[in-house]
């Protein structure tokens, strides 16, 4: 449930340096100077590497075509949370490490020349968490969408609530999941673009609400964090459990699209469906 | 009673004495009147001390109180024999976790939905201690869409620790599953009201929470995350479980200050087990009095104000401006 | 999907006398006079038989309330179906046996002083199987409850689609599916009641689309016959598969009712519901 | 070709004496042309005095033959590269014996729904031999409840033996997957057409047969059973499905006149899979044809007439008057 126990989940790349770090999945030596030239993805077994988020942005979007909505929204700390760090301090580090003030990042831009709406979350911010800045700017992009009439994508990347803004963090699954009730009244298409690792609050909300569900390959998605499952059932999990292709074969996403394929789709869908 | 508090402890010593004073006198046919009614007036003077300054972390135990009312009981309190449950998901199964039906609060009939705990181990490993699958909340929108249908009113129990992680429940979309109940709640065209009676635990209690009013019991939690997870979490020692339950201010009062429900039900001084019925009258009372203005309202505007009230939700700031709610 | 197969497929009875038969549960021997008084239980195990369509709407009705709709309905033979008989001289056998014209019977009637549309099969007649003429007067009693505004009661007995009516039986599923669609439009209770045995077409349309569903105890309850999934899977079926309890556990139904409670749980089910 | 039928033996006896003179004229350099044309007007004529003539249980062969163009050899004959598959129910798994997806036909966009079998056995064995499990139907349902938000047309390509008849699909209710499925085809807001392309298997065909027109191609079939197993019971002999194909009256000239189908499609000589194109062809034509006014009709007369069109189907009489249709 919480973004925390999924970075303590998830397979830890090897130290990296400053110039380069190990593929999570076949070891290779990666050059951090290639990586955005090769969308990072592993040059030798084409391990598709979490993205960050302007990589992500140019990717999906037309050249210079997004612009960004909200851009100012910070977090508060309406609990005084405390844990071994106080938590506007830690929303300091995140915003100071990220370049980001929060964990979602949203706009309108154009994608091969359509013009939609869309979120996408880091989850270099605080596990991509969700508090109630990432519930807010969902919530207006889709209220935004309707306003316009256009189709909204979401890239999902995040680990869950945020535990630091307690029950402020649980509602945001309401809000935004009732938004997307109102993009199915307004008849407007709703994309979920789901990436490594997507879970907790945020799978459990307007993650899993799409009208199409699209993952990258080897995405970890799915309510509960591994670790959590196997605590709770004592046993091993099975290989591939919680990974796209399982998804895929339990029906809850529609495809699996390599990162290059994702915009070509993204387009062709959106011709069919408006 | 089945379940004893560390807090509760003087409590039950004097309970003890009290009871044995009783039976003293009785046997021995001496007048201890005096002592006895002296034991009583500490007693209650106690539970009022005890019970009216819990710590969160121990307003959590009172919640989870085995012999805490489930929302069977609440059910066979208020709606008598009225209640019909209805069961399965008409998809895969049916969860015992999940309870669902129609019955009667007085005049109203209404869908009734809840999550079920049991009161000891077996009943509770036959409901999974309250832990919905993914065909708990597909049965409950079921039986929400036939309360759409027939247009009665729906009443919802939340009491879990959570919905239910395991193999299973991935496989079969337990994200899914309690992303579009939530989805559906919050569009269904009859009032809707919820009432947090025990454990309001992260997703899978929301996913059945989307209310018009949700209430909550004075000793009920209702919060994002267990503080046994947030504790192994954030400070990375479960033993933590009281900091971290103090940190997340789950309790009706912390809740109601920031404007999540709408109102708490007061409790008998020690939990609502001591007097099932004094809580049931206290939810009986709410929902004659809730009811019919809401059934009132245009089914448009009942939407309309169910969305705003969640759309509010949340505490962020923006450069331009100071502070938004 | 046949009603025939369903015939061979279930449990059979010894050879029955004219005067008692032996409980296919227990082996028990009942006098077959003394069947009606004792709602067709067995005196010993509680084993529900079949009920004749008669009794069973005496057991679901008000006192001489049930006033019968169609009841000169017939089958036509619009194929020339002839197997090792003709299909006309099948039916003239039936309705010489049973007393009816066809498989269902259908009317207007009083359940504890409430009106209902009531429609009952009868699998005496042709193993229950549906025909135009049990997908038209099933239509014909969904349409005069949403005319009347009135809740509907069907109890299902049939192992399915009527083959010598070829693809006319087929598509008395889509009409009476269509149907219950109205009904739910309309919001107006329809519960479907499942007696042994409910397979084939007819589980596979009306039956399965109550908003209730209450099943008999013990009752054999599926899409394809048990035979056919042996025949397919070549293993053998689990015990207690697709009986009451199985569909139970498994989603498909809300309650498994003893026969003596059916009358007061309709009862109360539509005093909440209307 | 990868199945040959006994009645087609007379033709491809000719057909590969033909093949013979035709590599014999090559490699020697001499001219056959006058017998070679003998020979291809006789197996013209042998073509046609045959599939002309076919019977009842013949045509069944037909329809089930391998290399019998599929859903997916049509869709990509007519929507090309336009084609995005939608796979899962969202609930259980994803069902390969049933194709979900939108594409465009020429210049109109819709949702796709098929049947899906293999041409091999591999194949065959990954798509079931095209008999969905009850996660088809709850797929299919879910790709026109997008069809009907979206207010694209839905096209529909039935080719099944039927619903799969095994444990999980009982246990995950095929029977209400399959009525639920044709219930809330009847009631979807946007035209629907259907093609029965090889094979129509009785309910798992009509689960996604609701269509405001339904087409057939010559040689497709449509049954309430097949014909082996109406042979099976009521001729007590599996051998006896020559006989029951012919009582059973599945094939497309039967249905037209019974008024459950709108038109049929002609097939090449020899069946589509002599000439998947010309019968993609057909298909689109009629597609392009049909569809704008079905999609310029109100979707309540849409509905009313579809209602109507099921509505009138099945045969009865009345004591008073004589006959009702
Ligand atoms: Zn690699
Ligand atoms: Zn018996």
């Amino acid at each position: 449930m919480s973004w925390f126990s999924r970075l303590t989940g998830s397979k830890k790349p090897d130290i990296p340096s400053d110039l380069w770090k190990k593929c999570p999945n076949c070891g290779e030596v990666l050059i951090n100077k290639d990586l955005p030239r090769n969308l990072f993805l592993c040059s030798k077994c084409d391990h598709h590497l979490r993205m960050p988020i302007w990589d992500r942005i140019a990717l999906l979007t037309d050249d210079n075509s997004f612009v960004e909505f909200d851009s100012d929204m910070e977090s508060q700390d309406p609990l005084n949370f405390i844990d071994s760090a106080a938590y506007p301090d830690r929303i300091k580090k995140a915003v100071e490490s990220t370049d980001s003030f929060e964990a979602v990042t949203v706009g309108e831009a154009r994608l091969e020349g359509r013009e939609i709406m869309l979120g996408v979350m880091n989850f270099d911010f605080m596990g991509g968490s969700m508090g109630s800045v990432v519930g807010e700017k969902l919530t207006r992009l889709m209220e935004r969408a309707i306003e316009r009439r256009m189709p909204t994508v979401i890239v999902s990347a995040s680990g869950g609530a945020r535990m630091q803004e307690g029950i402020y963090s649980l509602m945001q699954m309401a809000k935004t999941s009732q938004a997307v009730a109102l993009l199915n009244e307004a008849g407007l298409p709703y994309v979920s673009l789901l990436t490594d690792p997507t879970t907790g609050g945020v799978s459990a909300s307007f993650a899993m609400l799409g009208d199409v569900h699209i993952a990258e390959p080897e995405a970890l998605i799915g309510f509960a964090g591994p670790r959590v499952i196997e605590q709770t059932i004592r046993q091993k999990l099975p290989e591939g459990f919680q990974r796209s292709d399982f998804l895929l074969s339990h029906g809850h996403i529609d495809m699996v699209i390599h990162r290059r394929q994702l915009k070509p789709t993204l387009s062709k869908l959106f011709s069919l469906l408006l | 009673m089945s379940q004893e508090f560390e807090f509760e402890k003087p409590i039950i010593e004097l309970e003890k004495r009290l009871s044995d004073l009783r039976s003293l006198s009785e046997e021995g046919n001496i007048d201890l009147s005096r002592e006895i009614s002296a034991i009583a007036e500490k007693i209650e003077a106690m539970k009022s001390d005890i019970f009216h300054s819990l710590e969160p972390w121990q307003v959590a135990q009172v919640a989870r109180h085995l012999d805490r009312p489930s929302t069977l009981d609440y059910v066979k309190l208020l709606c008598g024999d009225s209640f019909v449950e209805l069961k399965g998901d008409r998809l895969f199964a049916d969860d015992p976790a999940m309870i669902c039906g129609f019955g009667r609060f007085g005049s109203i009939a209404t869908a009734i939905i809840g999550h079920q705990k049991g009161h000891d181990t077996e009943e509770n490993i036959y409901r999974n201690f309250g832990m919905p699958h993914p065909e708990g909340y597909r049965k409950s929108r079921r039986v929400m869409h036939l309360a759409e249908k027939f247009r009665k009113p729906i009443i919802v129990f939340i009491d879990t620790p959570g919905a239910f992680p395991g193999i299973g429940a991935e496989e079969r979309g337990q994200s899914e599953a309690i992303a579009r109940s939530i989805m559906e709640m919050s569009r269904m065209r009859v009032p809707i009201l919820c009432f947090i009676i025990g454990e309001g635990g992260s997703g899978g209690a929301l996913a059945v929470g989307i209310g018009d009013r949700v209430y909550m019991l004075e000793h009920a939690i209702y919060s994002v995350i267990s503080a046994e997870g947030c504790a192994a979490i954030l400070w990375k020692d479960g033993a933590k479980a009281r900091d971290a339950a103090a940190a997340l201010k789950f309790r009706s009062t912390d809740l109601l200050e920031a404007g999540i429900i709408d109102a708490i039900l007061p409790e008998p001084l020690g939990g609502a087990h001591r007097n099932a019925e004094f809580v049931a009258n206290a939810i009986g009372d709410i929902i004659q009095k809730e009811l019919p203005s809401l059934m009132a309202l245009p089914a448009d505007l009942l939407l309309k104000k169910r969305y705003e009230k969640f759309r509010a939700m949340g505490k962020f700031k923006l450069e331009q401006d100071s502070e938004h709610a």
